[in-house]
């Protein structure tokens, strides 16, 4: 990882410096070893501070929809699942791709901190390093290996798409797609399992533990409204007071709103604080969506209209095709 | 090329010079006929009722046979490719009917009409083609005036046989010209011969086949070829003006096999 | 001509019956007779097939089943190729036969009278479609 | 606080048998807001109507509600009393207390209930309503017809004599269609060309109608009163201004392979060709198929021969848009391919022949030049069939299932034609029904029977059998159930009617619809039989339905009589309950526009200020005279930028909320 992270801290230094963009979004370290954060460089030297490790989780693409309106060329430094999202953003003319530069970097999947400390390995930790299929944590006292598939994000373990589906340059060669789509809908089938009584007292539990910090919101690349209709008080559908129906309408709507637009990057449930299970609600749809209209892979191919936002005569109807009492 | 071959009981017994010339015909044409192991009887007759199964039963074994090797089915007797299309047909596209001889049937694998059924005719024209037939005649048969007689059963229903316009057909007048010989149209070459009323109303299907004959005999036919052995059977019955040969004969002849 | 007395309605079972055995609804006729003009068996026919169609169409099963002009029908299918109303009449024929032959001991042809109406010559086709045709 | 009037009324007993009138107006007192409450028996009524004038009036209302029927009922009726009571009309709010309520309930307490919940969502309502105030659109007086058959003729002619301008297009080089192919008319038994042949010229030379012949429709944009169509002149080959008719090219032509369309192919004509004598413009088209020039490079005599330079071997389609108010659809309709009807050896026998071939082959102008002879041998006929309903009536994929209406009265009309000249001849009809419903139709065919001794046979033909020279006819007579066998000289086949083939496509285009015969669909079938879903464009003749003339000529001076309606409007007004954006919200996205049904949204690039900055940013903009306002698009918008007048989210929202209370 780290002659690619050579090779992403000289491509931005080119790019400033011949021109080429104005702005580089890419990623720093912080002061923790799990922490890489985004990077906003404007100057050909502050590009020594860029890094790609196993911790750039962080989705830059959604970043562009503030940048991009500046009369500015940006360069934009893209995963797998980012570019999807980015796809994702051009389809809702959020974004110019006429105005963005896209560094392609194929993802061998990001490892989750919560797992580190959970499995006691955080405590005196300086560094984390990943080769192949294997994690090393380095400590003052030594090194210790494990498979780095024990490490890994949940949203990793059933990534589809590893490499960017849009760029202008790959920076590294295409990674192998993990081989995991039998577990693809595992967690949804989990929840097709239950009763609907069952079903509807999971998620109540689930959202009566949100604080309707709109983190989901925020991370996400389909929710990308100018003004979301939760923030219109003309639109008067949100109240003030914290009840669960609140919530769960929140989280319902906004389901609603991202289906057939959710690139699946998973990062909803990622960033939620409370931790609800947030991508296995749009997962579920996706997997709707699959067996009524056929599969539909958000942000992987601008071209296509997403399912719900178009009409065909021949679409079945689900209401016909699915008995009453919902799977 | 090579096809599953379905012969049917006739062509055993009463017909066997449909089959011989055909055998020889396709051999010269470099075509090959492997004939069904354990073919039955297609039933002779369609099942017209939409609640009879048993009687579509061996036209599916045929069928599925041939879909198994993935080879066109290709039937001779006019009556058997009558039978066997039609129930292809509905298997295609009837479920109850599937559904039925599939459970009947307890195949390896359920048959849905995945297989294509031809007529040797079909096969001349669509795989081979009239015009590369009539490269390899080498006895052309020049002068002679011949009139098709298509019968019933290739031609009708139109849209399940879908074999030639059912009323102004012209394939075997196309076969006849490759050959080198002169067909010769005649209005009632459609109409039906009498079939099976030959058993038991053998006045009524006399006075069909006279007025085919009659037909024939005022255009000027010398001679008629035909596919179905029931139809050759009708018009000989009281005819000794033109001959009746199968269009197999016809063929052999003009390629040289005719022994 | 006795004076018929037409019932639409009676009969409705076995009309039904023939309905469900032939797939064919006798009510979608208009009595163009365009079966009846093409029909190369009408000579020897006491009813014509259009009217067998309008007899099925007032419940009048039983001169249907009575004619000797469904045992004249060799189904030849030109009535079905033509018709314009797209009914099967070589269908509805065979559901009238069919209504006799199944029930029991009503066969049309005895399997001892056959010997005696072949010759050498005939194809088993004949044999066996006739057979089928006029006995079960 | 607003001051809303609540008007309660009784319907006679309709409402006010299963409502309690006196509890309604008591829980509507005690809405805020509400400052009167009225009842009355029938508030539709003047008195009613002046009730709520002068409450609006006294009481200083700035909203009204009347629980009543059905808006789509009186609606309109309550909205003009508030108007001219200085109110403006889209304040008044209706509670369906009718159709809704009384009439579907029998329980007088559970009604009432329902009535109460009913006028306090309409107050909810209500007090969010807005003035709105109705657009206005100019219309385009012009009109544009699309088919110069005898229906585009009539149309054009009666909407330029309203003083309008009227373009016509039509696909072939001359205007005239099928009546001019036609001998003679039914019921009178005039000939066609003398009564159409005028109309063309008046079309031709009337100041205000202007020609497209061999020209076709591109492209329709726009919408009612503003219309632009693209249309296609397709390549002439010939300068028409420069043509003076002369025929010489048409005479010299060397290539005479071509069928006749004008004649259905009883006679060839040259490349170069004038459709017919009377053809309008006078001027002939070169079919590039068949002209050696195009074909092979060589010959051009006629470029050679002509005296005044017209020919103009490199000319191309040209292209020509023009803003409409008005479009009226006449293009017409054809008849079947009998290829798949072997039976009648139409395709093998030159003597079976259709209806059309029959009236080129008795009219005067006609190749025969009106003598009734055989197309075989020349002879004159001893025996001719007919045979009606050859494809229609026909649930076979062969035939169509409609009735093609016409084919009873013109075939006795022909057969009379060949007993007026030849009554030696035999005629026989064959027929399934004879259908003559229409001013003198039935007495007319009657005559055909009657005093000219055609024989009617109720019944079809089997099959025709060519044999020899003779034509063997195997048909039925029903009636008596006796086959027959008629040896003719020759059988003329009524085939069906067909909508024409490029119908959809010139549906899609002006996006109006066709049924399942693609013929065009009237917006309704008694009472709005001209005109289409799509508003500014009508329907004329056979294009609609099968037809016959006098009919077609009737349904042209309705349709004309509809666009003159709305040309001389002058104005459009709108409805101003259309979808509205919130720039400020709108993302751009564009959703909306691929949910629109009437293609009303598209975007557009708008400055706005951001943090100090001017930035530019792409937006939904909704064109309000396309609007419908369906909502669709409202529901498609996620941030709910989009909005439609007079039903926003929150009026709904607190019409819910009331409910719900």
């Amino acid at each position: 990882m780290e002659k690619i992270a050579n090779k992403v801290r000289e491509t931005a230094r080119l790019a400033l410096a011949n021109g080429e963009v104005n702005k580089i979004l890419g990623w720093k370290k912080g002061d923790f070893w799990y922490d890489s954060y985004p990077a906003f460089i404007t100057e050909e030297e502050g590009t020594a501070s860029l890094i790609w490790d196993s911790f750039c989780v962080a989705n830059l693409s959604k970043y562009l929809i503030e940048q991009l309106k500046e009369d500015i060329k940006v360069g934009v430094f893209l995963k797998g699942c980012d570019a999807r999202a980015f796809n994702q953003l051009l389809k809702d003319n959020r974004v110019d791709r006429d105005k963005v530069v896209i560094y392609g970097l194929p993802c061998p999947g990001m490892i989750d901190p919560e797992k580190v400390k959970k499995a006691g390995l955080a405590k005196g930790l300086l560094d984390v390093q990943k080769s192949e299929d294997e994690v090393v944590f380095i400590t003052k006292e030594g090194e210790q290996k494990f498979s780095a598939r024990e490490f890994a994000y949940d949203k990793c373990l059933t990534c589809q798409y590893p490499n960017p589906v849009v760029y202008d340059e790959l920076l590294a060669e295409e990674v192998e797609r993990n081989n995991t789509t039998e577990y693809f809908y595992q967690d949804v089938e989990e929840i097709e399992k239950m009763s609907p009584d069952e079903r509807f007292a999971y998620w109540v539990e689930q959202f009566s533990k949100c604080i309707r910090c709109n983190a989901c919101r925020n991370v996400c690349p389909a929710c990308s409204c100018e003004k979301c209709i939760f923030d219109n008080s003309k639109a008067n559908v949100a109240g003030k007071a914290k009840v669960d129906s609140e919530e769960q309408f929140f989280h319902i709507v906004r389901a609603y709103h991202v289906a057939g637009r959710c690139v699946d990057c998973g990062e909803c449930s990622r960033v939620c604080p409370v931790g609800i299970p947030l991508a296995k609600l749009n997962r579920k749809i996706i997997k709707d969506i699959t067996e009524f209209y056929g599969e539909h892979n958000a942000g992987v191919n601008p071209s296509l209209d997403a399912p719900l936002e178009t009409f065909k005569l021949e679409d079945i109807d689900p209401f016909e095709t699915r008995a009453k009492g919902g799977k | 090329m090579k096809f599953s071959y379905y012969p049917g009981c006739t062509l055993k017994t009463k017909a066997q010079e449909l089959e011989k010339f055909a055998l020889n015909s396709a051999a010269a044409l470099g075509v090959e006929l492997e004939e069904q192991k354990e073919w039955q009887c297609c039933g002779a007759v369609y099942p017209l009722a939409e609640d009879e199964i048993g009687t579509k039963l061996s036209s599916v074994r045929a069928l599925a046979e041939a879909a198994q090797k993935n080879e066109k089915l290709i039937t001779l007797c006019a009556a058997c490719h009558h039978v066997i299309k039609r129930v292809n047909e509905d298997m295609k596209t009837k479920d109850d009917v599937k559904n039925k001889v599939n459970n009947y049937l307890q195949l390896a694998q359920d048959y849905q009409g995945e297989a294509e059924v031809i007529h040797y005719l079909e096969m001349l024209r669509d795989e081979i083609g009239f015009d590369k037939l009539a490269e390899k005649v080498t006895n052309p048969l020049t002068n002679r005036k011949i009139g098709a007689y298509y019968g019933c059963l290739l031609l009708r229903p139109a849209e399940t046989m879908n074999f030639d316009d059912p009323e102004n057909p012209s394939i075997i007048e196309e076969f006849i010209k490759a050959l080198g010989a002169t067909p010769v149209k005649y209005p009632y070459r459609t109409e039906c011969c009498g079939g099976y009323l030959s058993l038991d109303n053998k006045e009524l299907a006399q006075e069909m086949t006279d007025n085919i004959m009659k037909s024939a005999l005022k255009n000027e036919v010398e001679e008629l070829v035909t596919a179905c052995p029931l139809c050759k059977y009708n018009l000989e019955n009281k005819n000794g003006k033109i001959a009746i040969s199968y269009f197999t004969e016809l063929l052999a002849e003009a390629l040289g096999v005719k022994e | 001509m006795g004076r018929m007395k037409i019932i639409p309605d009676a009969k409705k079972k076995e009309l039904q019956q023939i309905l469900e055995i032939s797939g064919e609804n006798v009510k979608d006729c208009m009595q163009c007779g365009k079966c009846t003009a093409g029909c190369p068996a009408s000579s020897s026919m006491d009813i014509l097939p259009h009217q067998v169609i309008r007899l099925l169409q007032l419940g009048q099963l039983d001169k249907v089943a009575n004619s000797q002009t469904i045992w004249s029908c060799a189904s030849c299918f030109t009535c079905t190729t033509r018709c314009p109303r797209n009914i099967d009449l070589a269908k509805l024929m065979e559901a009238v036969r069919l209504t006799i032959i199944r029930s029991k001991g009503s066969s049309r042809l005895k399997a001892d009278d056959v010997p005696g109406k072949i010759d050498p010559k005939m194809p088993q086709q004949a044999i066996v479609s006739g057979f089928r045709k006029y006995n079960k | 606080m607003q001051r809303i009037g609540v008007f309660v009324c009784w319907c006679g007993t309709n409402i006010a048998g299963t409502v309690d009138i006196d509890q309604v107006k008591q829980a509507a007192e005690k809405i805020p807001g509400v400052v009167n409450v009225q009842d009355y028996q029938y508030m539709c009524s003047e008195v009613g109507q002046n009730l709520i004038k002068n409450a609006i009036k006294e009481q200083k209302l700035d909203r009204v509600v009347i629980a009543s029927c059905s808006p789509r009922m009186h609606e309109a009726t309550f909205r003009k009393a508030a108007k001219s009571a200085g109110l403006n009309p889209y304040l008044v709010e209706i509670a369906n207390i009718r159709e809704q309520c009384s009439w579907v309930h029998k329980n007088k307490e559970e009604a009432t209930e329902k009535a109460i919940a009913l006028v306090r969502a309409a107050v909810a309502k209500a007090t969010l309503n807005t003035e709105l105030v109705p657009g206005e659109i100019g219309v385009e007086p012009r009109a544009l017809e699309i088919g110069g058959g005898i229906a585009g003729i009539q149309t054009a002619l009666d909407i330029a004599e309203a003083g309008y301008k009227v373009d016509i297009i039509e696909k072939t080089p001359s205007i005239g269609g099928k009546m001019a192919q036609i001998d003679k008319t039914f019921p009178t038994l005039d000939c066609s060309a003398c009564i159409l042949t005028p109309k063309m010229v008046d079309a031709s030379t009337h100041p205000n109608i202007n020609l497209y012949t061999y020209s076709e429709v591109e492209a329709v944009q726009g919408y009612v009163g503003n219309f632009e169509v693209t249309i296609r002149q397709k390549a002439r080959s010939v300068n028409a201004d420069k043509c003076t008719g002369c025929g010489i090219c048409t005479d010299k032509c060397p290539s005479k392979k071509a069928e006749s369309e004008f004649d259905e192919g009883l006679r060839k004509r040259g490349a170069i060709y004038i459709p017919f004598p009377q053809a309008v413009p006078n001027v002939p088209v070169i079919d590039r198929e068949e002209c050696l020039k195009f074909k092979t490079g060589k010959c051009g005599l006629c470029e050679r021969v002509c005296p005044s330079g017209a020919i103009e071997f490199n000319q191309e389609d040209t292209l020509v848009t023009q803003k409409y108010g008005a479009i009226v659809v006449a293009t017409g309709y054809d008849l079947i391919n009998l290829d798949k009807f072997g039976e009648y050896p139409y395709t093998e026998h030159p003597d079976v022949i259709t209806s059309l071939e029959f009236e080129r082959l008795t009219s005067a102008a006609g190749p025969t030049a009106g003598k009734f002879l055989r197309p075989s041998n020349g002879n004159k006929p001893k025996k001719v069939v007919f045979v009606q309903c050859v494809g229609s009536r026909d649930k076979s994929s062969r035939g169509k299932t409609y009735c093609s209406k016409i084919c009873c009265m013109y075939t006795a009309k022909h057969a009379m034609l060949i007993k007026e000249k030849y009554p030696e001849i035999e005629v026989y009809v064959f027929y399934i029904d004879v259908r003559t419903p229409g001013k003198n139709f039935d007495e007319f065919q009657r005559r055909a029977v009657e005093e000219y001794g055609v024989n009617y046979i109720k019944g079809m033909v089997g099959k025709v059998f060519p044999e020899g020279d003779k034509l063997q006819v195997h048909g039925v007579d029903a009636l008596s159930s006796e086959t027959l066998i008629i040896d003719a000289d020759m059988v003329v086949l009524a085939a069906a009617t067909k909508a024409k083939d490029d119908a959809q496509e010139l549906g899609r285009k002006l996006s109006i619809s066709t049924d399942a015969n693609n013929f065009f669909t009237e917006a309704h079938p008694k009472l709005r039989p001209v005109e289409t879903h799509s508003a500014g464009i009508y329907l004329a003749g056979a294009c609609q339905g099968p037809k016959d003339i006098p009919e077609t000529v009737a349904q042209s001076s309705a349709a004309a009589a509809k666009a003159i309606g709305l040309l001389n409007k002058g104005k459009l007004v709108n409805n101003p309950c259309v979808s509205q954006v919130d720039e400020q919200i709108c993302s751009g996205c564009l959703a909306c526009t691929k949910m629109c049904p009437y293609e009303a949204i598209s975007s557009q690039v708008i400055e706005v200020k951001e943090q100090g900055k001017i930035v530019k940013k792409t937006v939904a903009h909704v064109n309000e005279a396309l609007c419908q306002g369906c909502g669709g698009c409202t529901v498609t918008c996620r941030a709910g930028a989009l909005d439609l007048k007079g039903f926003m989210n929150r009026q709904i929202l607190a019409e819910v909320d009331a409910i719900c209370l």
